[in-house]
């Protein structure tokens, strides 16, 4: 149970990281960093709430549920990295405007 | 015999394959769209289209002969194992809305996109694919098959907003995209948290689980939380609607229609599912009231920046934050043993298709007049009414299904949720109704007003527009128009299956 | 035992933080591949081996070649072809950032109680990980995440697929912009003409394990388009990019998959299983198929053409 | 005795990677930390292979880890290689360098 519960705050920790990210960072690939970050931690907690099988193996649904997250998050991240190259291609910006403006300000 | 044999194996067929066929069919379609030659398109469309007529009018068909929602564990495997499809009459009913706002978009987009544009090749293959993430939504019993679902529907809508591939069009196709990665990690943390306390994905023994523990555990309130949060940020409620107006503003107009009838409306769905599912396991009147607060905030406010507007797609767009703030109202009377409770979840699904019919009629409208002003300001709906008479009539009544004018689908919501208030003996909201009525009115009447302006010389030397595009607009707001008067008529059917609580009614 | 644990998190979190924080984006991206194959190392400690390849290859590989391609082409714009010398580890000024301190208590009394409710829970065994136990032999699977993707729970993995193709169609609006040519160099080209065909042979291998033990088309079409990415980049003869990419080739895992699942879901009696003695050419099929698809898409998405 | 050779090279190898991790953070330019990596890592991955291999079950797995290595080194050769080259490039073809002159192993067109 100890060898577990130690990535229960690792997890909780890495959502914060990452939830951090995508609220705060400017720079698009910056957010979409932190989501890659979030979303292990997310996947770390759901491996870690599972009781592992009596030869230490892992709960073979939470294992698949995760391949799932992580081909997900990686269509996700290629789409975004993708608009994000062409948008700084187009207009010379690695921010939203939106962003940008809320830097200037502070 | 051999008939009865050919029934059976009919019978056992359509058990088998008919709810999987909803999802598959289309996304078979948006397969030979993508990888076929594009003079084989438009034929395999409206054969794609036909069919999935077909598909639904079959499980129509099935469930007038039975009330029981019709089932499917795919691979046949039930459900804690397996993933189950279920088509309850919410279901359903999004089954047909889906059905007939695509029937108009695809007609209208055939006509919109230049032939042989580079766009159109994207739009086809994307907004099929979409139509099956769409009906995957609706079906899904497994929490974690409805994240997948909800990404599918988030990535082939990013697609669709940056379809154009402008800078305007990335910058909000990134900033709608962000949004939703967000959101999807917040519904996928609920996932975590409730398929660690109860050990299973499907959502009527999570449900069933956290009722039988009695004292239900507080990190459930944490997941419902979360869901909320997620789902609000996808249905756009205010305030987390930043992203809505630019992405729907600046998407072309096909793509506006799909997003604001169908993609708003498929996180508001789940979110209602999960609510019913919950609702008996933890008290959530207070959770209601904030979401119906919330929901006046957006209608208000949404109304507001509509009639600051310039742009006659963004003032649209932002019609769209005010409409989406009336379906969570309901929610405050959408509560176990609650009175009106019945009539609120009647409300908001008159009020959902009634928005959806109204706001794509809407788009499609709008879209005509803008190309045929060649401009995208208000601006361009001078003299609408002589130059494109039949888009302007779509206009207009597609406004009275949005300000709730009898006898509208729009006005039928309006008057449930306001029965709904009185049963509830909560008739302060009804000044609020009448309110936002009076604001919607105002945006309304302000893009009205402007066509029976004489239309400014420059637009005169415009080439004609295809007729069929203002048509495909007109059935759309002529269905939202006159949905009042079938409205009873889809209370009953949606009454006549238990969705509700048992022992909760009106 | 512990230690390892304990150093293990020490170390992950350092690294998520510093690529968070990373003074340019493409240190961070560095410094994210780092973390990735770090996260593979903590599932192979949690006993999810089918986990860590999946990371390994796609979760770190992928994402942060991804990262990195697009780092690359923004710093490179910015301060004309030459950079500041070398990675350092800055730790007090991030760039970038936005100070917003009421977000960051949100976000951090969220977090709090994400901690207390995790640590709250009582995980149940639940009934899904005792149905595939009991259900594994009827699968005619042997390995059990393998079943559970592609039997228990194959409308996942098919949806999935979906969202992979959409996002490949989606990325055609967003032309990428034309790579720096790259020279033809001996030394590379010698060593990719070794490490291709051995990537290739990797990537079928994985693909006929996954039905026994770890790996599966995911992993294996994340190798196959490493392999194909790195004949690239060396210009080598057999280069096949062009031809991957096109729709059909794309298209063909997604296909096979529904095809299979309608017709010998048919014969089975429900969508998307397979009749009894026939699951294991099937299985092999729809991977094989998914494997060549996985791969063209991942390719497709690092976009580009050819070099020349 | 094996298992006391087994700690000797595991900590000769821990000490080569800590010699390598601190150069790369430590040494002033690119060229010299490539140094650091290519040399001192491979060669405390060597010793770690070693020491793994005293342990190995089966020829089979033996063969494996020295495989293992054999690749991890041609990457890492091939890798540094790569970087210097692109340094050497960029050093030399951008304006900004202090060399004027147009370097002398430029890319043909």
């Amino acid at each position: 149970m100890s060898g577990v519960s130690i990535w229960l705050p690792t997890g909780s920790a890495l959502v914060l990281f990452g939830l951090l990210g995508m609220l705060l960072a400017s720079s698009i690939l910056r957010k979409l960093l932190a989501f890659n970050v979030m979303g292990s931690g997310i996947f770390l907690l759901l491996l870690a709430l599972r009781p592992p099988g009596p030869d230490g193996v892992a709960d073979p649904v939470a294992q698949a549920l995760i391949i799932t997250g992580i081909v997900i998050a990686i269509a996700a991240t290629a789409l975004g990295v993708r608009l994000a190259r062409r948008y700084h291609q187009l207009s010379g910006q690695t921010e939203l405007p939106e962003d940008r403006a809320a830097t200037r300000d502070d | 015999m051999t008939e009865a044999m050919t029934e059976a194996m009919t019978e056992a067929m359509t058990e088998a394959l008919l709810l999987p066929l909803l999802v598959l069919w289309p996304l078979v379609v948006g397969l030979g769209v993508y990888a076929l030659p594009e003079r084989a398109s438009a034929a395999l469309q409206v054969l794609g289209t036909l069919v999935l007529a077909g598909l639904i009018a079959t499980v129509f068909a099935t469930m007038l002969a039975s009330p029981e929602p019709l089932r499917a564990a795919l691979g046949g495997w039930a459900a804690p194992l397996g993933i189950e499809l279920v088509a309850d009459r919410l279901a359903q009913a999004m089954l047909l809305l889906t059905l007939l706002v695509y029937a108009a978009v695809l007609l209208y987009a055939q006509a919109y996109f230049a032939h042989g544009s580079e766009a159109a090749q994207r739009f086809w293959p994307l907004a099929w694919m979409l139509w099956a993430g769409l009906n995957a939504g609706y079906l899904s019993a497994d929490l974690f098959n409805l994240y997948v679902a909800l990404e599918l529907v988030g990535l082939a809508a990013v697609g669709l907003t940056a379809l154009t591939g402008q800078s305007t069009a990335l910058a909000a196709a990134l900033r709608y995209l962000l949004a939703a990665l967000l959101a999807s990690n917040l519904f996928l943390l609920a996932v975590v948290l409730l398929y660690a306390a109860t050990g299973s994905l499907a959502l009527d023994s999570i449900g069933a689980h956290l009722a039988a523990v009695g004292t239900t555990p507080w990190y459930a309130k944490l997941a419902l939380a979360l869901v909320l949060v997620s789902l609000a940020l996808k249905t756009a409620l205010a305030p987390l609607h930043f992203w809505l107006p630019a992405a729907h503003g600046n998407a072309v107009t096909p793509v506006s229609a799909l997003l604001s009838a169908l993609v708003l409306k498929v996180s508001l769905l789940i979110f209602l599912r999960l609510w019913l599912e919950f609702a008996p396991a933890l008290d959530l009147a207070a959770l209601g009231l904030l979401l119906a607060l919330l929901g006046l905030l957006a209608s208000v406010w949404g109304s507001v920046l509509a009639l600051t507007q310039r742009k006659i797609k963004m003032l649209i767009a932002y019609s769209s934050v005010a409409q989406v703030g009336y379906l969570f109202l309901p929610f405050a009377w959408l509560l176990p043993g609650g009175l009106g409770a019945a009539l609120a979840l009647e409300a908001t699904v008159l009020h959902l298709l009634a928005h959806a019919l109204a706001k794509a009629a809407m788009f499609l409208a709008a879209g005509v007049l803008v190309l045929s002003a060649g401009r995208d300001d208000l601006v361009s709906l001078r003299g609408a009414v002589a130059r494109e008479p039949l888009a302007f009539a779509a206009l207009t009544l597609a406004g009275v299904s949005l300000i709730g004018l009898p006898p509208s689908l729009g006005f039928a919501a309006k008057w449930q949720m306001m029965q709904a208030a009185l049963l509830a003996d909560q008739w302060p909201w009804l000044l609020w109704l009448l309110g936002g009525t009076l604001l919607t009115a105002a945006y309304v009447f302000r893009v009205l007003r402007l066509a029976f302006l004489p239309t400014p010389e420059a637009f005169e030397a415009r080439a004609p527009l295809p007729q069929r595009l203002s048509l495909c607009a007109l059935a759309l707001a002529l269905l939202a128009a006159l949905g009042g008067f079938g409205a009873a008529a889809l209370s009953d059917w949606l009454a006549a299956e238990t969705l509700l609580w048992p022992g909760s009614g009106a | 035992m512990n230690a390892i644990d304990l150093l293990l998190a020490l170390a992950l979190l350092l690294l998520a933080g510093s690529a968070l924080l990373a003074r340019s984006v493409q240190t961070a991206s560095v410094l994210f591949i780092a973390f990735g194959l770090l996260l593979a190392l903590v599932w192979v400690r949690l006993g999810a081996p089918d986990v860590a390849l999946a990371e390994a290859a796609i979760g770190a590989g992928v994402a942060g070649a991804l990262l990195m391609l697009a780092a690359s082409e923004f710093e490179s714009r910015r301060i004309g072809g030459s950079r500041a010398a070398g990675p350092r580890l800055p730790w007090p000024r991030p760039q970038g950032w936005r100070p917003r301190w009421a977000l960051v208590l949100l976000a951090l009394a969220c977090a709090a109680v994400l901690l207390l409710a995790v640590l709250a829970i009582e995980p149940l065994a639940g009934a899904a990980t005792e149905a595939v136990a009991r259900n594994l032999p009827q699968s005619e699977i042997a390995h059990p995440v393998t079943a559970v993707l592609l039997s228990f729970r194959a409308y996942d993995t098919l949806l999935e697929i979906a969202v992979l193709l959409v996002a490949v169609v989606a990325v055609q609006a967003a032309p990428a912009p034309p790579q720096r040519a790259l020279a033809h160099d001996p030394v590379l080209a010698r060593v990719a003409a070794i490490t291709v065909p051995l990537a290739l042979l990797v990537a079928l291998y994985l693909l006929w394990a996954g039905s026994s033990r770890s790996g599966g088309a995911f992993q294996a079409g994340a190798v196959l388009a490493g392999a194909v990415l790195l004949a690239r980049f060396a210009s080598l003869p057999l280069d096949p990019q062009s031809r991957l990419t096109r729709p059909p080739v794309l298209a063909l895992g997604l296909a096979l998959f529904i095809l299979i699942g309608l017709v010998a879901g048919a014969l089975a009696g429900a969508a998307l299983g397979y009749p009894s003695g026939w699951v294991k050419p099937l299985v092999l099929a729809i991977e094989a198929a998914l494997m060549v698809s996985i791969g063209a898409t991942l390719v497709a998405l690092f976009g580009g053409s050819k070099t020349a | 005795m094996l298992e006391a050779l087994t700690w000797l090279l595991l900590a000769l190898a821990a000490l080569f990677f800590s010699a390598g991790t601190l150069g790369l953070l430590r040494l002033p330019d690119t060229l010299s930390r490539i140094h650091a990596l290519t040399k001192a890592d491979n060669l405390g991955l060597g010793l770690a292979a070693l020491a793994l291999l005293l342990h190995a079950e089966s020829w089979a797995a033996a063969a494996q880890i020295g495989l293992i290595w054999l690749l991890a080194l041609a990457a890492s050769a091939t890798s540094g290689y790569l970087i210097a080259r692109r340094c050497l490039l960029e050093s030399h073809g951008t304006p900004a360098s202090t060399l004027g002159a147009p370097p002398p192993g430029a890319p043909p067109p």
